[in-house]
């Protein structure tokens, strides 16, 4: 009993040591709280990172969009971000109303401006005997029908049709889809209700939701449909990316496929042309974006695009912003919130595109302007011209048409290429990698000074994206000699740090037993 | 000893002993020419076989092939040599031995994938350094994870001052008090034990956060870990002391010893060890948590020392959240944190079993230190 | 676990009160009151907040089992945002199986380490190998869910394939090759989870089990030995029959994790939604995983639905353990007189 | 390498080896040549010399923590599993060592039997299992009528028959504390020990099941060579031929005062240590 009341204490004293030493932290503003979606993560979180150089403390944590708005109307954060507003009643199954999202946000009055773009990217791991294929056109329609299982086949006909430049294995296709509550289900399958209706009722009919079923954030699953189902973005990525799995192919945000060093399927808009989902092409397409009075979105004008660059699955999350001082809220905060809006939407869309998602053009960067009035203790906003959004200051959507314009051109130049290119960089040269990882000469580049807020340094360099299939997480760590070495060295230093002492001890004081 | 005889004088210590002690040999060498010879012809028989059968690819499917062949052949040249029973027990060691080593296999593979991913961005600032300025486009040597250290020590921390109690007095209870709560109370600890964790966290939401309105904290982390903490601790406890021989408790009542005396002095001294057990089995299961911390701390990136007001972070979590990041830099962070959290847990661990790991017949040298202050020893 | 009708000191302490006229006076001192008062206020405690969970789940399920009467032990798809139909029909089995194929590989395997650990191993290799188990346990299952999807998983299903192969006459290794047996079919299966799980089991099955062992009484592990019994001897005939009890304890503390386990799973898991015999191709699922990949895209009638799955899950470890303790009870406890 | 034929020599049994079935079982001599004992560092015996005839029941007395037990659990190899523990000198059974020699420690335990202090019957086991329990652990052959004559046969010797004939199905712990240490005696038994080692078997025993294991000694003691430690100075003149009395100086290790027949040690001691200790002036 002793000994256990030494072992609490010594652990206390443990804790309470550690707790002593860390540093405090001198909280220059009121600090603001946000949750929500996964998918606009990556983004909130550099911009967070931006602004504590400011004095600005952000705090946001992607545990889903749904869990995003349930804390807000709860009372938990100070916003939310979503892919979708909030959700007016659900009826279940007898009719009875289950859920009211709208309802529950009353108490608590919000508003909705724009925070991320990006595409959704069709990631997928094809062959041809033995060589990568990389240049994977598709259709909506096609598209459809390969995410609703009406096709099997990489050869069948639908998909020969949008690929007329080779010819297409006759491998099975595996659709990969999420199997968690995600923003990129339900952009994904936003787009598909609108632009692939019947393959989206095929859907609905197959996993018993009835025909023409609302977009959703959990795809749709039925027996024996052929879908894997993976968790979170990296999940299916990692296993569209596992070599086992030839033929899959996924939906997935881009920056994961660009990560891989895996090809993206370009998919035909409304003009015909086949296009990619780099960030030019993502708000381009936003440019046909409109907004309703309460601040929700439409997106079918970004879908039908006639813009030849424009990528059709092309969406915008949404932040919800607190327009009273319901709790937590309260005017304190207000500065620091709207100080971090007014950076996201300006200076912090320039590292956009690096970060893979596309800065939100100049329409949507406006709506945001008003909703941030609204937002009690709000400073004022900078005039729109100041504001350093690189579709707005910089020659952002001039200097990348150049690039693109042509259909032909954004269709993957270096199709057929050796394992060791990567076409999602070859195809566009504004996309190069800036971000990968263990590569010198990118990293001085790859800087967190938010202040400044430099463009992303366009670099033609193709070196990068070789690395970045080197370290791609593809199922096994890269097996050079030296580092297996050293950390087989480390973890035997570990182990004998632990098991030294008792060793010796054991050996100098033989337990004596009579 | 009472004796009156002349005895030599007391110099024992000095003598040194000149026999030669008998060397307990328990392998004689015929042993190990079985052994060797086993292997070898195992090696040849699977060479040869593994051409022709081919069953599993690679190293590992030869490994398995001449493994299998060596405890056939083995076995049976035991059995001609030391009888049926012999080759029975050889068998078994073989066996015993195998299963013993395949828990320790994936031990050092996991471990190993662990420092392979994590050291790279191991560096001292990992320690001292939060992701305040961090985010997903820095270098994944800058920043650190303090925060998420100090807040995992802190939520395992209070959720064992919760738990260990609170766990082992109900153990107690269970065991040595009884009374009419002892059959329910030990189905439900029993049926606790597989509810998903992230039950806890969405009962302490519901419950401690929404209900009672408070914010998420540290404090409602480690409410929701003492959750997941308080049946494995129970049970392992109650395992063990069910194990203190009821003689010793007679003994000590016979002794006049209190009830209170009778436990506190003998039976959980006795079961100390598996005690310590208990309490490590929970630890275990709680500091690797993440989604109950999920809805209760928050999370944060900025180093929260106090538990009991603001968002925390818990390593976790951290590791959790980077990992699903595209970037690779946020992945490296993630396994380095994971990293870290494993040799917190294995520190931790050594310091538990140093301080109360040991048999109750063997007395430490702390408590050899303090019978001698007390004049005892 | 089990309930045993042997003396409890407390009795002991009532009888030699009142029958033997030692002490004339049946009081228990003032310390025994409060010490009684102590561990009985701790047992109320932890009965009320592990009742307050069950409550939780059964008051937060309610809703969503009012809706789906009977279909939710029927039904095996899973859509009750979307409107649709949800049930544990599939759901449920593929837990088990998972936590089955789980234990298959972890009580042998903790087994051998627990007897290896006190009987086998040489004494120096003993506490570090005790302290290696203890890490296994301590690993956090994030970690074991990456570890298995990078690391394990690639290489586990050549054995799928190979077991598929040549053992497809076994129910539960026959896999449909409507898709051909290449690789791509067997990762994300109940096996592979299965396996990863096993790893989690392995170290606290071995941890209670140990215990138990090392307890074994010596006077009958020395009987056995002077009877010229091998170490194999004294193992089979003295040192597992004591263990039983714990065994089969161990087993259950693991099957707890087996079926509980959350992160681990969800990150192998392809869900699926069609109950299936077959445990190597892809496909699987498990309640856990189930909240945790839905929870947080739920409305609060499909959180609803997912602690009505939890409350399932509470019900069916009841009942294991029920029937388990029934067997432990039968087996020897450690509490006699024997010293 | 030398004496591989004796190993498998001793080893290959068949149930004619059991000695209550074969009649040319013979009990074996013991002879212990300067035998030493340690734990870890401390030394506990030394200098031991003692011959164990066949055939006879040897009493090894002394105070407490003067060493007998720890001899008695050198001559058959218990003392080692003691961890730490170690030893010198020879042991030897009808003149094999039986620590260097080529007998399994298997064969050497079952050849010297082992009675303790406590009874220990496997409680998993019935009676009848438990008077198997030896066959069963060192893997020997039996028939079932040999099993049943073989049950009859040591409960008989042990004198246990009569009370447990209609019990052979209860658990061994059923049994009453004397019962069960003639049970221990009749499962020692079953393996036809030439040795039957008896570490204080009555101290925990009533006078009337004493005085029945005291004659259960001396009824095997023709076909088993018995040695017995006790601290009960009438058992010892009861049942011995010849008695070695051990005595250990406070910090020293113990040793053997005095050896010879019973008779003498009682009547006729040579040492005046060894007249105080049996005439109970200490110890």
């Amino acid at each position: 009993m002793r000994r256990i009341k030494k072992l609490v204490v010594a652990t206390a004293a443990l804790f309470s040591s550690l707790t002593v030493v860390s540093p405090s932290v001198v909280q220059a503003e009121a600090p603001v709280d946000g949750a929500g979606s996964t998918w606009s993560q990556i983004a909130v979180d550099q911009w967070r990172a931006d602004v504590a150089r400011q004095g600005l403390v952000i705090n946001f944590q992607g545990v889903g969009s749904t869990a995003g708005r349930a804390a807000y109307y709860q009372g938990q954060v100070d916003f939310a971000v979503s892919e979708i507003p909030f959700q007016a009643a659900l009826i279940d199954r007898n009719g009875n109303v289950a859920a009211d999202e709208t309802a529950s946000a009353a108490s608590r009055p919000y508003a909705y401006l724009p925070i991320v773009a990006g595409g959704t990217a069709f990631m997928y791991n094809l062959k041809a005997n033995g060589q990568k294929i990389t240049d994977l056109q598709l259709s909506p329609t096609t598209l459809g029908k390969i995410f609703s299982g009406q096709i099997v086949m990489w050869n069948d006909p639908a998909i020969v049709a949008d690929n007329p430049q080779r010819v297409m294995p006759a491998t099975r296709i595996k659709p990969v889809i999420r199997s968690d509550g995600s923003g990129t289900s339900a952009q994904f399958t936003a787009y598909l209700a609108s632009q692939a209706p019947d393959a989206w009722n095929y859907v609905c009919q197959q996993s018993g939701l009835g025909g023409g079923c609302d977009p959703t954030s959990l795809y749709p699953d039925y027996p024996n449909s052929g879908f894997a189902a993976q968790q979170y973005s990296d999940g299916v990525a990692n296993f569209v990316a596992a070599p086992y799995n030839e033929g899959a192919i996924t939906y997935v945000e881009y920056g994961y496929a660009k990560e891989r060093g895996f090809p993206v399927a370009s998919v035909k808009n409304a003009s015909g042309a086949y296009t990619q989902p780099v960030a030019v092409n993502v708000t381009v397409a936003l440019l046909g974006a409109r907004i309703n009075d309460d601040g929700t979105q439409v997106l079918s004008g970004v879908y039908s695009n006639s813009d030849a660059r424009a990528y059709p699955v092309s969406s915008y999350s949404y932040m919800i912003v607190p327009i009273s001082e319901a709790s937590p809220f309260s005017a304190a905060k207000g500065p620091t919130l709207s100080e971090f809006i007014y950076y996201f939407l300006c200076a912090g869309q320039q590292k956009a595109e690096q970060l893979g998602y596309a800065p939100l053009p100049k329409n949507l960067v406006e709506y945001g302007f008003t909703a941030v009035a609204k937002i009690p203790g709000a400073v004022a906003a900078p005039a729109i011209d100041s504001c350093a959004n690189p579709t707005i200051t910089g020659d952002f959507l001039v200097s990348k048409t150049a690039a693109t314009t042509a259909p032909g051109a954004t269709t993957a130049p270096g199709a057929t290429t050796a394992p060791g290119k990567t076409p999602g960089a070859t195809l566009a040269p504004g996309v190069t990698t800036t971000v990968v990882l263990g590569s010198e000469t990118t990293e001085s580049e790859a800087s967190t000074d938010g202040a400044t807020a430099e463009g992303a340094p366009i670099d033609a360099a193709v070196s990068t994206p070789g690395v970045a299939m080197a370290t791609s997480v593809v199922v096994e760590e890269s097996g050079a000699g030296t580092s297996v070495f050293v950390y087989l060295l480390i973890m035997i230093a570990i182990l004998l740090i632990v098991f030294a002492p008792p060793i010796i001890a054991a050996r100098r004081h033989p337990s004596v037993k009579i | 000893m009472t004796t009156t005889l002349n005895t030599t004088p007391n110099n024992n210590e000095t003598k040194i002993d000149t026999e030669e002690r008998i060397k307990i040999r328990d392998i004689e060498m015929i042993d190990v020419i079985v052994m060797v010879g086993s292997a070898l012809s195992a090696f040849a028989l699977s060479y040869f076989f593994f051409q022709i059968l081919l069953p599993v690819s690679g190293a590992l499917g030869f490994f398995v092939c001449w493994y299998v062949f060596f405890n056939i052949i083995s076995t049976v040249a035991v059995w001609e040599l030391r009888g049926a029973i012999k080759a029975k027990d050889h068998l078994a060691r073989m066996f015993i031995w195998t299963g013993g080593l395949a828990a320790v296999i994936p031990l050092i593979l996991v471990v190993a994938y662990v420092i392979g991913k994590g050291y790279h961005s191991l560096r001292p600032q990992f320690f001292t350094q939060d992701q305040k300025f961090v985010g997903a486009l820095s270098d994944s040597t800058e920043g650190g994870g303090s925060h998420a250290i100090v807040g995992t020590l802190q939520q395992v921390g209070i959720a064992s001052l919760i738990s260990v109690p609170l766990g082992i007095t109900t153990a107690v209870y269970l065991n040595e008090v009884k009374g009419r709560l002892t059959r329910p109370l030990r189905m439900i600890i029993d049926a606790m034990s597989a509810v998903p964790s992230i039950v806890a966290g969405l009962f302490i939401y519901a419950a401690w956060i929404l209900a009672l309105g408070n914010q998420q904290t540290g404090f409602a982390g480690a409410l929701a870990l003492a959750v997941l903490f308080l049946p494995t601790v129970t049970r392992t406890s109650e395992v063990v002391l069910r194990l203190v021989p009821g003689g010793l408790r007679e003994a000590s009542l016979a002794l006049g010893g209190t009830e209170w005396r009778t436990t506190s002095r003998v039976v959980l001294p006795t079961a100390k060890s598996g005690l310590v057990t208990a309490v490590i089995l929970g630890v275990a299961r709680v500091i690797g948590e993440t989604a109950p911390l999920i809805l209760t701390v928050g999370g944060a990136f900025v180093m929260n020392a106090n538990p009991l007001s603001g968002k925390q972070d818990a390593l976790p979590y951290f590791v959790f959240r980077l990992i699903r990041f595209p970037q690779e830099a946020q992945v490296q962070r993630a396994w380095t944190g994971a990293l870290v959290l494993v040799i917190i847990v294995l520190v931790l661990f050594v310091i538990a079993r140093a301080i109360g790991g040991r048999g109750p017949d063997n007395i430490s040298r702390l408590k050899k230190r303090r019978l001698k202050r007390k004049g005892l020893a | 676990m089990s309930v045993f009708g042997q003396s409890a000191p407390s009795d002991v302490a009532d009888v030699s009160a009142s029958e033997q006229v030692v002490h004339p006076v049946v009081r228990r001192s003032g310390i025994d009151r409060i010490f009684r008062a102590i561990a009985t206020s701790s047992g109320i405690i932890t009965f009320i907040l592990m009742g307050l969970i069950g409550g939780f789940l059964l008051l937060k399920g309610y809703d969503a089992l009012k809706v789906a009467g009977w279909g939710f032990l029927t039904d095996s798809e899973w859509a009750p945002d979307q409107g649709g139909k949800f049930g544990i029909a599939a759901i449920l089995p593929f837990t088990v199986q998972i936590a089955v194929v789980a234990l298959f590989i972890a009580v042998p395997v903790a087994l051998c380490t627990a007897l290896f650990i006190t009987e086998y191993a040489p004494r120096k290799i003993r506490r570090i190998l005790t302290a290696m188990i203890d890490l296994l346990a301590a690993v956090p299952s994030l970690i074991y869910g990456l570890w298995g999807l990078f690391y394990l998983q690639p290489r586990l299903i050549t054995l799928s394939k190979w077991m598929a192969d040549h053992m497809g006459w076994v129910p539960f290794f026959h896999v449909d090759d409507k898709y051909g047996t290449s690789l791509g079919i067997f990762p994300s299966s109940t096996f592979v989870s299965g396996v990863i799980v096993s790893l989690m089991v392995i170290p606290i099955c071995t941890a209670v089990m140990r215990e138990v062992f090392s307890q074994a009484p010596p006077g009958e592990r020395e009987g056995a030995m002077a009877l010229g019994g091998t170490r194999w001897g004294v193992v089979r005939d003295v040192v597992l029959p004591f263990g039983r009890g714990g065994i089969i304890g161990g087993s259950m503390l693991g099957l707890g994790r087996a079926l509980g386990e959350t992160i681990a799973v969800t990150l192998i898991i392809s869900p699926a939604f069609t109950a299936k015999w077959s445990i190597l191709d892809q496909g699987s699922n498990s309640i856990a995983a189930l909240i945790a990949l839905k929870f947080s895209e739920s409305s609060t009638f499909g959180i609803s639905a997912l602690m009505a799955a939890g409350l399932a899950l509470f019900i069916i470890t009841l009942l294991v353990n029920a029937a388990a303790s029934t067997v432990v009870s039968k087996s020897r406890s450690g509490a006699s007189t024997e010293i | 390498m030398t004496s591989i034929d004796t190993a498998t020599t001793t080893t290959n049994k068949t149930s004619s080896d059991i000695g209550l079935l074969d009649p040319g079982h013979k009990a074996a001599g013991l002879t212990a040549n300067n035998v030493a004992c340690w734990f870890g560092a401390k030394k506990v015996l030394e200098g031991v010399n003692l011959d164990m005839a066949p055939g006879q029941v040897t009493a090894l007395i002394g105070p407490s923590g003067c060493g007998k037990s720890t001899f008695l659990r050198t001559l058959n190899r218990m003392h080692e599993l003691v961890p730490s523990a170690t030893l010198a000198g020879e042991i030897l059974i009808d003149g094999v060592d039986i620590y260097r020699g080529a007998i399994p420690v298997t064969d050497v335990r079952r050849r010297i039997g082992m009675v303790f202090q406590k009874p220990n019957p496997f409680p998993a086991m019935t009676v009848a299992e438990n008077v198997l329990a030896g066959l069963k652990l060192s893997g020997l052959k039996t028939t079932r009528s040999e099993r049943d004559a073989l049950i009859e046969s040591c409960l008989t010797k042990a004198g246990l028959w009569n009370e447990v004939k209609n019990r052979l199905g209860d658990p061994g712990r059923a049994l009453s504390g004397g019962q069960q240490q003639r049970l221990c005696i009749a499962r020692s038994l079953a393996v036809s020990p030439q040795v039957l080692l008896m570490d204080e078997p009555c101290s925990a025993l009533d006078p009337t099941s004493t005085r029945r294991i005291e004659q259960t000694i001396s009824e095997i003691s023709e076909t088993v060579t018995v040695v017995i430690v006790t601290h009960n100075m009438q058992q010892a003149q009861r049942v011995s031929h010849r008695c070695a009395f051990f005595l250990a100086a406070e910090n020293e290790p113990g040793r053997i005062i005095e050896e010879g027949p019973t008779k003498d040690i009682f009547s006729n001691p040579r040492d005046e240590r060894t007249n105080d200790y049996v005439n109970g002036r200490f110890g």
